[in-house]
């Protein structure tokens, strides 16, 4: 409750202290100030396009993986009180996802693809 | 801040979701149609284990669970997503109907 | 009041300057940025004062023109014995006669001028220049659209004023999806000066590269303080900004070994090497970048650069650079010495094997060719229509 | 109403306008940031409900999920950033009165029926008791989700990479015969595999 | 009261923090280089005179996100030092589940980073935005882990418990590797040296490639005070935060910002940048099984003498 407060008035007060920055150089960009840099050069098209995202396949590994970390927090708060049993758990739990970044990586998931 | 209108967002939450997972030709958006879906569920989970449950720990085991089906259905279904547009060079539904050759 | 004390502090700044090098003037200019009252801009946007060193060929004109209109006012030009007739409209010029024995006299006086003109600037004395490209979108495309967005459909049509991409085949991987076609140089910061690459890029993945203009020829002097400057180049690019400082303070003075080898030291500890990838960039006789930058390295040790075997006839940037990511492209585009890479990039007349034209009929999305065929690929997405800019 | 209602309603509009904005806003990228914001917004609620973990690390989870599908919203649909305004929907009434129906239906069965009072206890360890009950009673909810989570790894890798076991892809994969230059194991695709487009 | 006492010492410890990171941003460079240290004065001339320049926009770009990232990257840097104690009850906001919401906090600043290099819709930002979620991503997988790894002897995801845990011995003490992770992530977080995959030289600034005046000083400012910001978080989680004899907790943890801070920025100019693709590959096979070894060592002394 108090967290949430505080948390939105920080954002509020960046928000607008940077609003307020960013707005202070804002004069008009004429055309030929607006072309993209390349060093000279002018692009075909737009940059904004279907962009080729090289380690896609480490993204979808990543997002699965990543839910391990929900579980991980409150085991992390039982752990001394929990002991062995704890240990146990957690560690079979990591080797089983840990199997699934060695088959990734055998698979070539963390090269470009 | 009743119990009765956190249910209720979380109503008009999965309202829009399925909406969305209805009415989207693209794959992307109709998981993000599904997403919406699921976000309302874990609102309804959380509301009702907090005011009727009495804090008893499954129900944020349940809201665990949700995110995790969130995470499997996101990843799945950008793999498909990927593996279909290899094929296909299409992201759209309908895409699909002609999967048969 | 405040105004005018907010101007005086902006004058204590270090002037930034972003600065386009002429023949013959790369090595003045690396030494020229020791001092610490400039600042190199890694961009026009960043910068207050564009200086333009030395020579420049006529089809430059037009480039320096567009990059003098990108910098933010306020702005101002110095041409530094440059000669680009009246493309620069009347920018202040600062002339030298190339006596070798003058060099330290006449970077002199290009430090003092750079550092008034920022002082003068910053002041408001000097007004900032105006732009000297027509102020019009480089297409037409208020209103076509339904919401005034410039084109019809979901990918007709150039709103706000470029055409969207189509997709083509990748180099490395099936999924068809957009590539990127756009002319990079002549004054990248991180490109040899004057070179102009026509490249397509899915993502960042170089699928093919073609040389419009080579880079500038610059005078080889010193073999040892030559090969200082290209290893500080590599060293920047390797995010090592503090030690290609200290290899150019190297090249500049005299070089005792001990600084040398500390320098060496230096960079064999940040694990440089272990961040170029083995086999990278490998041309024969030249072999690949690692070999090429310890070969830099073993300067800092006292052993003088080695000349290089022939290069093989075949060897070219259009068959070197393509399947390489953007990072790998600019460390293998700055390991070689001048003269090879002249060699390496030069132009090639007509690669454009089936150059026929989409302008007509293009930017329908599903256009695709075979999975397979892809060197010549990045011609189908090239618009001729579009390379004038402006 | 107090601070509490007045954040509650804020919050409530931000979740709720943000995901409606989600399918109505051109540009992908920020669809799916829209699509965050409303996860923050839910993220922030579930903390005023006495939930703090589940909450925090919603946004946790979302923050990263909807990087992830900012990434695969620019790399597949055409026209990414919306520069050519578009609409691609269908049965684009029906899906509208689904909705309505949903929502229609969910609000009348909340509002009709009695819930059990029994809020949480503020001062309960809510983090701790989850801990015990991952270790203890749901050992085996827990385990399971680890061995779904390889699955989805696992599957996520096979489906999206393009080199499978026997070549690639989009070009056809033949698995090796069963003798040297012999037929390819397995029942055979009727024509070409993977070579069609359209 | 404490609550006012803490937003006061928190707004104190920011300035403070940031104006010397401000300078030692451009005195330790300087000092590496073999040059004069320069005046204090030059960050604030050269953040005066951007302020002075035109904001330049390019074709079409996104507006919104685009002064919305550096807003959202501060607002994540100020939020991150508020769950951090200044001592035993003095934190501006208390939270059970601290580690968690730096936790957000650094998953958000990947989307910050994000949004500002797609807004510009020019290429270079757009490459560079791409490679620093490809990095930002798995880097943050082992920030967490080795931050669970400090909140296993405090039996809390609380700040406040993981400090008073070090109260016996010093997180670095027992996960020594644990920290240089960290600092990676700290590196990679606030964009500068070997993880500043986001502007690198060789895409002439990368996100910022496109960005001129106000705008380029709006993201310098959040970037230096995310640094700041992951600097206080390693003195806590690892460095004992605000326990230290006879001065007062929060200059204990002023010193030990400091020194972390001046680690930070010598390390970030001393190592070289791996390309992306060969860093992504390092962190999820060799990086990411070091951070388990630390959780399992933590563990065992745990379970053996705890």
């Amino acid at each position: 409750m108090d967290l949430v407060t505080k948390i939105i008035v920080i954002c509020a007060v960046s928000a607008l202290a940077i609003f307020a920055l960013w707005r202070t150089g804002a004069k008009d960009a004429t055309a030929p100030q607006q072309l993209p840099y390349l060093g000279g050069g002018t692009p075909d098209t737009h940059a904004w396009q279907r962009y080729h995202v090289r380690y896609y396949s480490m993204t979808l590994l990543f997002i699965a993986f990543e839910m391990e970390m929900m579980f991980m927090y409150p085991w992390a708060v039982v752990f001394v009180e929990e002991g062995g049993k704890a240990m146990m758990e957690m560690g079979m739990f990591l080797a089983i996802l840990s199997i699934g970044i060695v088959y990734a990586w055998r698979e070539g998931v963390f090269r470009w693809q | 801040m009743t119990l009765a209108t956190v249910l209720i967002v979380a109503a008009a939450l999965i309202g829009i979701g399925l909406y969305g997972a209805l009415s989207q030709q693209s794959f992307v958006m109709l998981m993000m149609g599904l997403e919406l879906m699921l976000n309302g569920g874990l609102l309804a989970v959380i509301g009702l284990w907090a005011n009727t449950m009495g804090g008893a720990p499954e129900g944020q085991l349940l809201a665990i669970i949700i995110m995790a089906v969130m995470a499997v259905d996101m990843a799945i279904g950008f793999a498909l997503v990927t593996a279909v547009y290899r094929k296909r060079q299409a992201d759209v539904t309908e895409s699909l109907t002609t999967m048969k050759h | 009041m405040a105004v005018s004390a907010l101007k005086r502090w902006a004058g204590k700044a270090p002037a930034s300057v972003f600065v386009a090098i002429g023949e013959g003037m790369r090595e003045r200019v690396e030494r020229l940025f020791a001092d610490p009252r400039i600042e190199r801009a890694a961009t026009p946007r960043h910068a207050a004062i564009f200086l333009i060193a030395g020579p420049m060929r006529l089809e430059d004109r037009e480039d320096l023109r567009r990059l003098h209109d990108q910098m933010p006012h306020p702005r101002a030009t110095l041409l530094w014995a440059a000669e680009v007739g009246e493309a620069l409209g009347d920018a202040e010029k600062l002339n030298f006669t190339l006596q070798p024995a003058d060099t330290s006299r006449a970077d002199e006086a290009a430090l003092d001028r750079l550092t008034r003109i920022w002082a003068e600037l910053s002041d408001g004395e000097r007004p900032s220049e105006p732009d000297l490209l027509h102020d019009e979108p480089p297409n037409p495309w208020q209103g076509i659209g339904p919401h005034g967005q410039g084109g019809k459909g979901m990918m007709g049509g150039t709103p706000y004023g470029r055409p969207m991409a189509m997709t083509a085949d990748d180099l490395r991987d099936g999924l068809a999806l957009d590539p990127y076609t756009a002319r990079f140089g002549p004054f990248l910061p991180m490109f040899p000066p004057g070179l102009l690459l026509e490249m397509t890029l899915q993502g960042d993945v170089i699928q093919s590269a073609k040389v419009l203009r080579p880079p500038l020829p610059q005078a080889a002097r010193d073999d040892a303080s030559a090969a200082l400057l290209r290893l500080a180049r590599l060293l920047d690019l390797l995010g090592l900004p503090v030690l290609g400082h200290r290899a150019r303070l190297a090249a500049a003075g005299d070089r005792p070994s001990s600084t040398l080898e500390t320098l060496g030291r230096a960079i064999r500890w940040s694990g440089s090497t272990l961040a170029i990838r083995p086999g990278l960039g490998a041309v024969e006789g030249q072999g690949d970048l690692r070999t090429r930058f310890d070969d830099l390295l073993a300067v800092t040790g006292g052993s003088s650069a080695e000349t290089r075997p022939e290069l093989p006839e075949s060897a070219h940037l259009s068959s070197l650079l393509p399947g390489l990511e953007w990072s790998e492209a600019m460390l293998v585009l700055n390991s070689f010495d001048d003269e090879t890479l002249s060699a390496l990039a030069v132009v090639k007349e007509d690669e454009d094997k089936d150059g026929h034209d989409h302008e007509g009929s293009g930017y329908m999305h599903h256009e695709h060719h075979g999975h397979g065929g892809h060197q010549g690929d990045g011609g189908h997405d090239h618009h001729a229509g579009h390379g004038g800019g402006a | 109403m107090g601070l509490t209602d007045l954040l509650f309603f804020a919050l409530s509009a931000v979740a709720i306008v943000s995901g409606w904005r989600v399918f109505a806003t051109d540009s992908m990228v920020r669809a799916s940031f829209l699509l965050l914001l409303s996860f923050v917004a839910v993220g922030l609620i579930i903390v005023m409900l006495a939930a703090p973990y589940i909450g925090v690390a919603t946004v946790f989870m979302m923050a990263v999920e909807m990087m992830v599908m900012a990434l695969f919203m620019v790399m597949f649909m055409m026209n990414p950033a919306g520069l050519n305004p578009m609409m691609m929907v269908h049965q684009h009434r029906f899906s509208i009165a689904a909705g309505v129906l949903a929502f229609a239906g969910l609000t009348a069965a909340i509002l009709f029926t009695s819930f059990p009072e029994n809020s949480v206890d503020p001062s309960t360890p809510v983090v701790h008791d989850l801990g015990i009950e991952l270790l203890g009673p749901s050992m085996l909810i827990f385990e399971t989700a680890g061995v779904t989570l390889l699955a989805t790894m696992i599957g996520s890798v096979i489906l999206s990479s393009r080199s499978g076991r026997f070549g690639m892809a989009d070009q056809g994969s033949k698995p090796p015969g069963l003798e040297p230059d012999g037929e390819p194991a397995g029942r055979q695709p009727e024509q070409g595999g993977g070579h069609h487009h359209h | 009261m404490t609550t006012f006492l803490a937003a006061l010492l928190l707004i104190l410890f920011l300035s403070v923090g940031f104006a010397g990171a401000a300078v030692a941003d451009r005195a330790i460079p300087a000092f590496l280089a073999g040059q004069t240290a320069p005046s204090w004065r030059l960050s604030l001339a050269d953040a005066v005179r951007l302020l002075q320049t035109q904001r330049i926009r390019t074709e079409a770009p996104d507006a919104l996100l685009w002064w919305l990232a550096p807003a959202l990257y501060l607002a994540l840097a100020i939020v991150g030092l508020a769950v951090i104690p200044f001592g035993q009850d003095l934190v501006a906001i208390p939270s059970e589940v601290g580690i968690v919401v730096w936790g957000s906090c650094e998953a958000l600043t990947i989307v910050a980073v994000f949004m500002f290099g797609w807004s510009a819709n020019a290429p270079l930002a757009l490459i560079g935005a791409y490679r620093y979620v490809a990095i930002g991503l798995p880097a943050m997988l082992l920030s967490m882990f080795v931050l669970i790894g400090a909140a296993l002897p405090a039996e809390s995801l609380g700040f406040i418990e993981i400090v008073e845990a070090q109260r016996t011995v010093w997180n670095v003490v027992r996960q020594p590797a644990g920290l240089i992770l960290f600092l990676m992530l700290g590196l990679a977080i606030s964009l500068r040296g070997p993880f500043d995959y986001a502007s690198p030289e060789d895409l002439a600034g990368g996100v910022t490639a496109d960005v001129s005046g106000p705008g380029l000083l709006a993201w310098k400012i959040a970037r230096l005070t995310m640094l700041v910001s992951v600097s206080a978080v390693t003195a806590t989680a690892f460095l004992g935060g605000y326990l230290g004899p006879i001065l007062p907790g929060f200059v204990w943890l002023l010193l030990k910002t400091a020194v972390v801070l001046l680690v930070l920025i010598w390390a970030g100019s001393v190592f070289a940048r791996m390309p992306p693709a060969r860093m992504m590959s390092v962190i999820w096979t060799m990086l990411l099984p070091l951070s388990f070894l630390m959780l399992l060592v933590v563990g065992v002394e745990l379970l053996l003498w705890g």
